[in-house]
């Protein structure tokens, strides 16, 4: 299933999305500024294939995440599934929605209500939406379990009973449950030894042949995202500034941020110990970001016109799309 | 040939609970050289970082006790001495980095005072020269404006920044060996290189040998000379990193570079290769050998009798039953 | 500060109104004719609309002025110079008794965990904060007036003594005046209040400075310390106290908040005359002006102690400095 | 969709740490903590201190030997039991009515005990409704009653409870009320916190995710897991409730005479101090006892459930 093939088979596009968050302070909620979690996000993600999303800790990728499942609402911008939009849609029309996008999160603890069975959470979403019989249910829950790979008779057990690696399994029944289109994987394997992380990843694939699911796998990790995407997108403070296919991205990476960070990840391949692009200084704050692109000052090939615009997002050859002037002729030129 | 600086042998450190006894190193063996670095590397819970607070004598006690074993440093064992002459090796000849840069550092003191303390404590420097020492410590690890940032708190910096001040009380007194655990571990990629690379760079240049404790291979390949894996309490396999990385031996070693995406399965084409089931609990390990109830390889005899460190040919070890003659 | 200051003393205002009764009555005794009733009201401003009622005691509090109590017919501010300095000086000494033993009590069972002197600390501290103050000021008295006989049974001082009355804390004049024998009697009064009062405090600060140093012993930039080779003396009293400071610091605040309110107790057991005692006589005789000024005065207190606080928090945690 | 099980079943699937046989049946965490503590010395006292209080309280008809209200004014001030003068008709002697000590406490449980359940009821039911509406709904409805709830907290607790003893007039009922009000805040500030918290965790998000609604999300999620404590309040509340109604009954703003409540008798004590020593100490070690139970009870419930000091 490669990307090109169903390339204009769109199952959500994101328009502009645009998510701020005030940050007020003192006793009179008085406001101190904004943080610019999402600023200005157009993309789309096609029917069974998987969007990689990568960037660094506070890039806004989580954030991206949640408002595509609306648990969040930005603060501009429209998202369309199956070309209907989400947004204007009130909690009732939303709610036959619900069950078509789903959420895995990171934190395998904090994700699982701790107070109920394992049974009860999985169920949980057959329960709101009212499908089937209290026997159906059940039958439901068991065979998600099974498919999970979670032993049937843990039904009844709580979530403290069980090691991180398989609560992110009953994380993947809970959201599999619904039998959705669409699952946003947040991390999900980031919080879990590497022996146990080749399980879920191997998991999550063959779930994805099994139900052709669309996964938007945000991740830091960029061998893991390297492994399961068909596409990758980049996103630096707020803003994405690449996006093409995983073998153009990872063999011939354009914008000079996407260079600096594959060149920063360690190989575990010793014939090709390397010499390492370093980028210098941290990431600026997202309530002060830099004006015009925000990667200038971090960037060894900023020009004057880098800290003046904002460069646009364009597809520089087919299918991949960048944020930088320097495949801007004529802003070069200036 | 360079001089072994750091010996460890059948080093043994459990810790009494109320759920029983925890092995959580359970006889381990390696040895340091001098300029050199080491890498012990395994999973969540394996007791690479016990191994490391066991030999800077920093286990909590009670619950966690060394129950037998050596640590020779630089001839002497430090299992020996006491609490006080320990307290002049800690921070002056062997000093340590953590994994957490948010949380490592006291965030009410200035990052310039908890330097210049190593200093006044171990070199009995005065005020000033502390301070000069300090600004030019904080000039190595390459932090701009020293002159300033002295004056910070914690707080006032990024973790990447604050991973650098710890470096730099690790370096302070010029320590003959330095313990990272973990070091990188919470930062951001491109914080990292920036890390791992100081750290290349001091220890080059200043001769320290390196304890880098670690779960991730790309960090061990990219800096390690010597690699030590560790499972369940125990050395499961011990080689210079190239060989293990070309070739390496034990069925867990196996498993934990076919479970990385981008060693053996470069893509989704290719299933990755997972170890099944997770790591035994150090509370009730299974008979013989520990990895034996998640090999795919084991036989009768793993199940029963646990084998020891096998000699094999490039002066590997390893802890396997499948190597016993080579 | 400021806006709760204001609220509160709105929040006052309108309880005060809520007691039931005729303020005229009460001045005048059940047997006024209903036209000098009605004079007494319009006199006091009682036919006026509640707001302008308040507008009115808000214009004269600023200037200081919260009524004549009823049954003295003195100024309420006149009446809180006399009875104030009594509580500020009982609390002062009962919360520096409290934080001193609690605080170095705290200290050596967290270091010492799990030691005989931890345990022994924790039952009494656990009992401190079970503590009914106004008993345990009962059996004091039992004990060392009634039966060793060693301390005055009551009062600030012996009814023979006299103090040159300069900031109204006798011990502190009878030491500027240098009148030695004023101070002893003094002295020798406060102790049982002072220590009946810090009971509960002392109890509270243990059991903080306890938690707040283990939980501070549990944290990463401890494991530092300790790397770097410091001795324990060093990594305890510089690193982790330092730290651990900051919950602590609430707790004698809040604290001494509270003392204001249990020095009522105390003062009714030891017929200490202050503030308590004088509310709880104007509560028992109906006299608003004095258990609304009272009340008001206390709350200001205990509104800017908690100021204080939020202040040395700043000091202690220079997190918060930058932010 | 047709969802039928994978035909090959990966190897590293079937593999669950979870051993069969070896434990019958799972608990939710707080049931666990609950067992966890009976190993806790110091909970295991104060929950039989509370035990016999509420024994005492329940069947005070049967366990006291007289009527608390009887006086019997030949047997006045009559010392107990192992005393000089004493006798065991009045074990714990005889207060200046003549009334038997003994009977009076044991009257006296029934009273703190009632004292502490409508007391914190009516601050659990109040307090958790206002701080589950702040900390959910957040915004301007939080900052109102936060606001509110911060000036209330302006007060010293007990003077708080002194002025509104003023408004409401004195009578154990009212001090019951009293009490129950000036607790609200913290059970407010308790329940708020805790929502909040438990709010921004994940398993909430993913309910939402599910689309589960508001209630669902209150009363199936967020408020089971601000169980521990609550429950720990709950139990500190009710230590707290009977010293605060002693004490207003001390004064002579809770609880008249004649009733059998411990602060009352000893504010009529107060008197004998010269005299009669036993009238003073017994109820005081009766407050001194059902407070330390509670608090006992509550600090061991603390240490079960905050998982910040569990290991």
């Amino acid at each position: 299933m490669s990307a090109e093939k169903k390339s204009d088979d769109k199952l959500i596009t994101l328009k502009n999305i645009t998510k701020h968050y005030p940050i007020s302070s003192g006793s009179f909620g008085t406001r101190k500024g904004i943080v610019r979690a999402v600023d200005g996000v157009t993309l789309a993600i096609n029917r069974g294939e998987t969007l990689g999303l990568v960037g660094e800790s506070g890039c806004g990728k989580s954030t991206l995440g949640r408002v595509m499942i609306r648990l969040e609402k930005p603060t501009e911008g429209e998202v369309r599934f199956n070309g209907k939009d989400l947004i204007s849609l009130s909690r009732k029309e939303m709610s036959p929605l619900r069950n078509k996008i789903q959420i895995i999160f990171q934190d395998p603890y904090s994700s699982l209500n701790p107070r109920h069975t394992v049974g009860r959470i999985i169920g949980e979403g057959l329960q709101i939406h009212n499908k089937g019989s209290r026997a159906e249910q059940a039958q439901e829950v068991k065979r998600l379990m099974g498919l999970v790979g979670l032993r049937l008779d843990s039904v009844t057990s709580y979530p403290h009973e069980f090691s991180g690696g398989q609560r992110q399994r009953i994380g993947i029944a809970r959201a599999l449950a619904l039998q959705p289109e669409l699952i946003v994987c947040d991390e999900p394997v980031s919080a879990l030894d590497v022996s146990i992380q080749a399980q879920v990843i191997n998991l999550l694939l063959d779930l994805q042949k099994e139900f052709n699911l669309t996964y938007l796998f945000i991740s830091h990790d960029l061998s893991v995202v390297r492994y399961i995407s068909d596409r990758v997108a980049v996103m630096y403070l707020g803003r994405l500034v690449e996006l093409a296919s995983k073998d153009e991205l990872y063999e011939n990476p354009l914008h000079p941020y996407t260079t600096a960070l594959l060149g920063a990840v360690p190989t575990a391949d010793t014939k090709t110990r390397k010499k390492r692009t370093e980028l210098s200084g941290d990431v600026p704050s997202p309530i002060a970001p830099p004006r015009g692109c925000h990667f200038h000052p971090r960037c060894s090939k900023a020009m004057p016109v880098c800290s003046d615009k904002t460069p646009e997002f364009k597809e520089h050859t087919k299918n991949h799309w960048i944020r930088c002037f320097l495949y801007d002729k004529k802003a070069k030129a200036a | 040939m360079p001089k072994t600086l750091l010996e460890v042998k059948g080093l043994t450190t459990h810790f009494f609970t109320d759920r029983g006894v925890a092995r959580a190193v359970d006889d381990v063996n390696f040895e340091l050289l001098e300029g050199e670095t080491l890498s012990i590397v395994g999973e969540s819970g394996c007791g690479k970082s016990v191994t490391a607070l066991s030999i800077m004598g920093l286990i909590p006690h009670p619950p966690g006790k060394i129950i037998s074993g050596s640590v020779h440093f630089n001839g002497t064992n430090l299992l020996n001495l006491s609490e006080r002459e320990m307290r002049r090796i800690r921070g002056n000849k062997i000093s340590m980095i953590f994994q957490e840069p948010m949380t490592s550092l006291n965030p009410v003191f200035k990052i310039g005072d908890q330097i210049a303390e190593v200093l006044k404590l171990h070199q009995n420097l005065n005020k000033k020269d502390a301070r000069d020492r300090v600004i030019d410590l904080l000039n190595q690890v390459r932090i701009p404006s020293p002159e300033e940032r002295v004056n910070d708190y914690p707080h006032q910096m990024s973790g990447g920044m604050r991973q650098r001040v710890m470096i730099a009380i690790a370096l302070a007194c010029d320590p003959k060996m330095i313990i990272a655990d973990e070091p990188t571990t919470a930062l951001d990629v491109t914080i990292q290189a920036q890390i791992l690379s100081l750290m290349d760079h001091l220890s080059k240049s200043t001769g320290t040998s390196i304890l880098l404790i670690t779960h991730d291979l790309g960090v061990v390949a990219e800096t390690a000379k010597n690699v030590v894996v560790m499972y369940a309490g125990r050395v499961v396999e011990k080689a210079d990193v190239k060989s293990l990385f070309d070739d390496p031996l034990h069925p867990y070693t196996i498993g934990l570079m076919g479970s990385i995406p981008g060693i053996v399965a470069k893509d989704k084409k290719i299933r990755l290769d997972a170890i099944p089931g997770t790591v035994p609990n150090l509370f009730d390990l299974p008979d013989g050998c520990r990895f034996s109830r998640r090999c795919k390889d084991a036989f009768e005899r793993c199940y029963k009798e646990e084998p020891e460190l096998f000699d094999y040919k490039g002066g590997r070890k390893v802890r396997c039953w499948k190597y016993e003659e080579a | 500060m400021f806006p709760t200051m204001f609220g509160v003393s709105v929040l006052i205002f309108f309880m005060i109104q809520l007691i039931p009764g005729d303020p005229a009555l009460l001045i005048l005794g059940e047997r006024a004719t209903e036209s000098s009733l009605k004079a007494v009201r319009i006199n006091m401003g009682l036919d006026k609309p509640l707001h302008v009622q308040y507008g009115k005691f808000m214009y004269k509090l600023v200037q200081g002025d919260l009524g004549d109590s009823f049954r003295s017919n003195e100024p309420v501010t006149k009446e809180i110079a006399i009875f104030f300095p009594a509580t500020i000086e009982l609390s002062l000494v009962a919360i520096i008794i409290a934080s001193f033993v609690g605080m170095v009590a705290g200290v050596i069972s967290a270091t010492k965990q799990y030691s005989i002197f931890d345990y022994s600390s924790m039952v009494f501290s656990i009992m401190g904060i079970s503590m009914p103050i106004f008993w345990l000021g009962l059996i004091f008295i039992l004990i060392f007036s009634v039966h060793l006989g060693w301390l005055p049974i009551s009062g600030r001082l012996s009814a023979h003594m006299e103090v040159e009355l300069v900031t109204g804390f006798v011990l502190l004049d009878s030491l500027i005046t240098k009148n030695w024998a004023a101070f002893r009697d003094a002295f020798w009064h406060i102790l049982l209040p002072g220590f009946t009062l810090s009971t509960i405090p002392m109890a509270l600060v243990a059991r903080i400075t306890r938690s707040s140093m283990l939980e501070v012993l549990r944290q990463d930039y401890i494991r530092t310390a300790n790397a770097k080779g410091l001795s324990p003396l060093v990594v305890h009293y510089k690193h982790a106290l330092r730290n651990a400071l900051i919950p602590i610091v609430t707790v004698i605040g809040l604290s001494f908040g509270i003392l204001m309110g249990g020095a009522v107790l105390t003062e009714t057991v030891f017929a200490w005359p202050g503030m308590g005692l004088w509310i709880l006589n104007g509560v028992y005789s109906r006299d608003y002006n004095v258990v609304q000024g009272g009340v008001l005065l206390i709350a200001f207190i205990f509104i800017l102690v908690n100021t204080v606080v939020d202040i040395l928090y700043v000091w202690i945690n220079p997190r918060i400095r930058v932010n | 969709m047709n969802m039928s099980m994978t035909k090959e079943k990966p190897s590293d699937m079937l593999i669950d740490e979870k051993k069969p046989g070896k434990k019958t049946k799972s608990h939710s965490p707080l049931i666990e903590a609950l067992w966890r503590m009976r190993k806790n010395r110091i909970a295991v006292v104060g929950l039989i201190i509370i035990l016999v209080f509420t024994i005492m309280a329940v069947f005070a008809p049967l366990l006291a030997p007289y009527d608390p209200l009887d006086q019997s004014l030949y047997d006045k001030l009559k010392p107990p039991a192992w005393l000089e003068g004493g006798g065991w008709k009045n074990p714990l002697g005889t207060d200046d009515f003549g009334r038997d000590i003994f009977s009076r406490l044991i009257y006296g449980a029934r009273i703190s005990m009632m004292v502490g359940f409508i007391s914190v009821g009516i601050a659990f039911f109040v307090g958790t409704f206002l701080g589950a509406v702040s900390g959910y709904y957040r915004g301007i409805t939080d900052t109102i009653i936060m606001r509110f709830i911060d000036m209330l907290l302006s007060f010293p607790y007990f003077l708080l409870a002194m002025v509104l003893m003023t408004i409401l007039g004195p009578s154990l009922n009212n001090a019951m009320i009293a009490i129950g009000i000036v607790t609200i805040p913290r059970f407010a500030r308790v329940v708020r916190g805790s929502v909040l918290d438990e709010y921004s965790k994940d398993y909430v998000q993913g309910a939402r995710a599910l689309g589960a609604g508001d209630a669902r999300l209150i009363f199936f999620h967020i408020l089971p897991n601000c169980m521990a404590p609550l429950i720990v309040q709950c139990t500190l509340g009710f230590g707290e409730a009977i010293l605060e109604c002693a004490a207003l009954s001390f004064i002579g703003l809770g609880a008249q005479p004649p009733e059998p409540e411990w602060g009352a008798m000893l504010a009529q004590a107060r008197a004998l101090i010269l005299r009669a020593w036993w009238v003073i100490t017994f109820p005081g070690i009766m407050i001194l006892l059902a407070v330390l139970g509670f608090n006992m009870l509550g600090d061991g419930l603390r240490d079960a459930l905050d998982p910040k000091l569990r290991d």
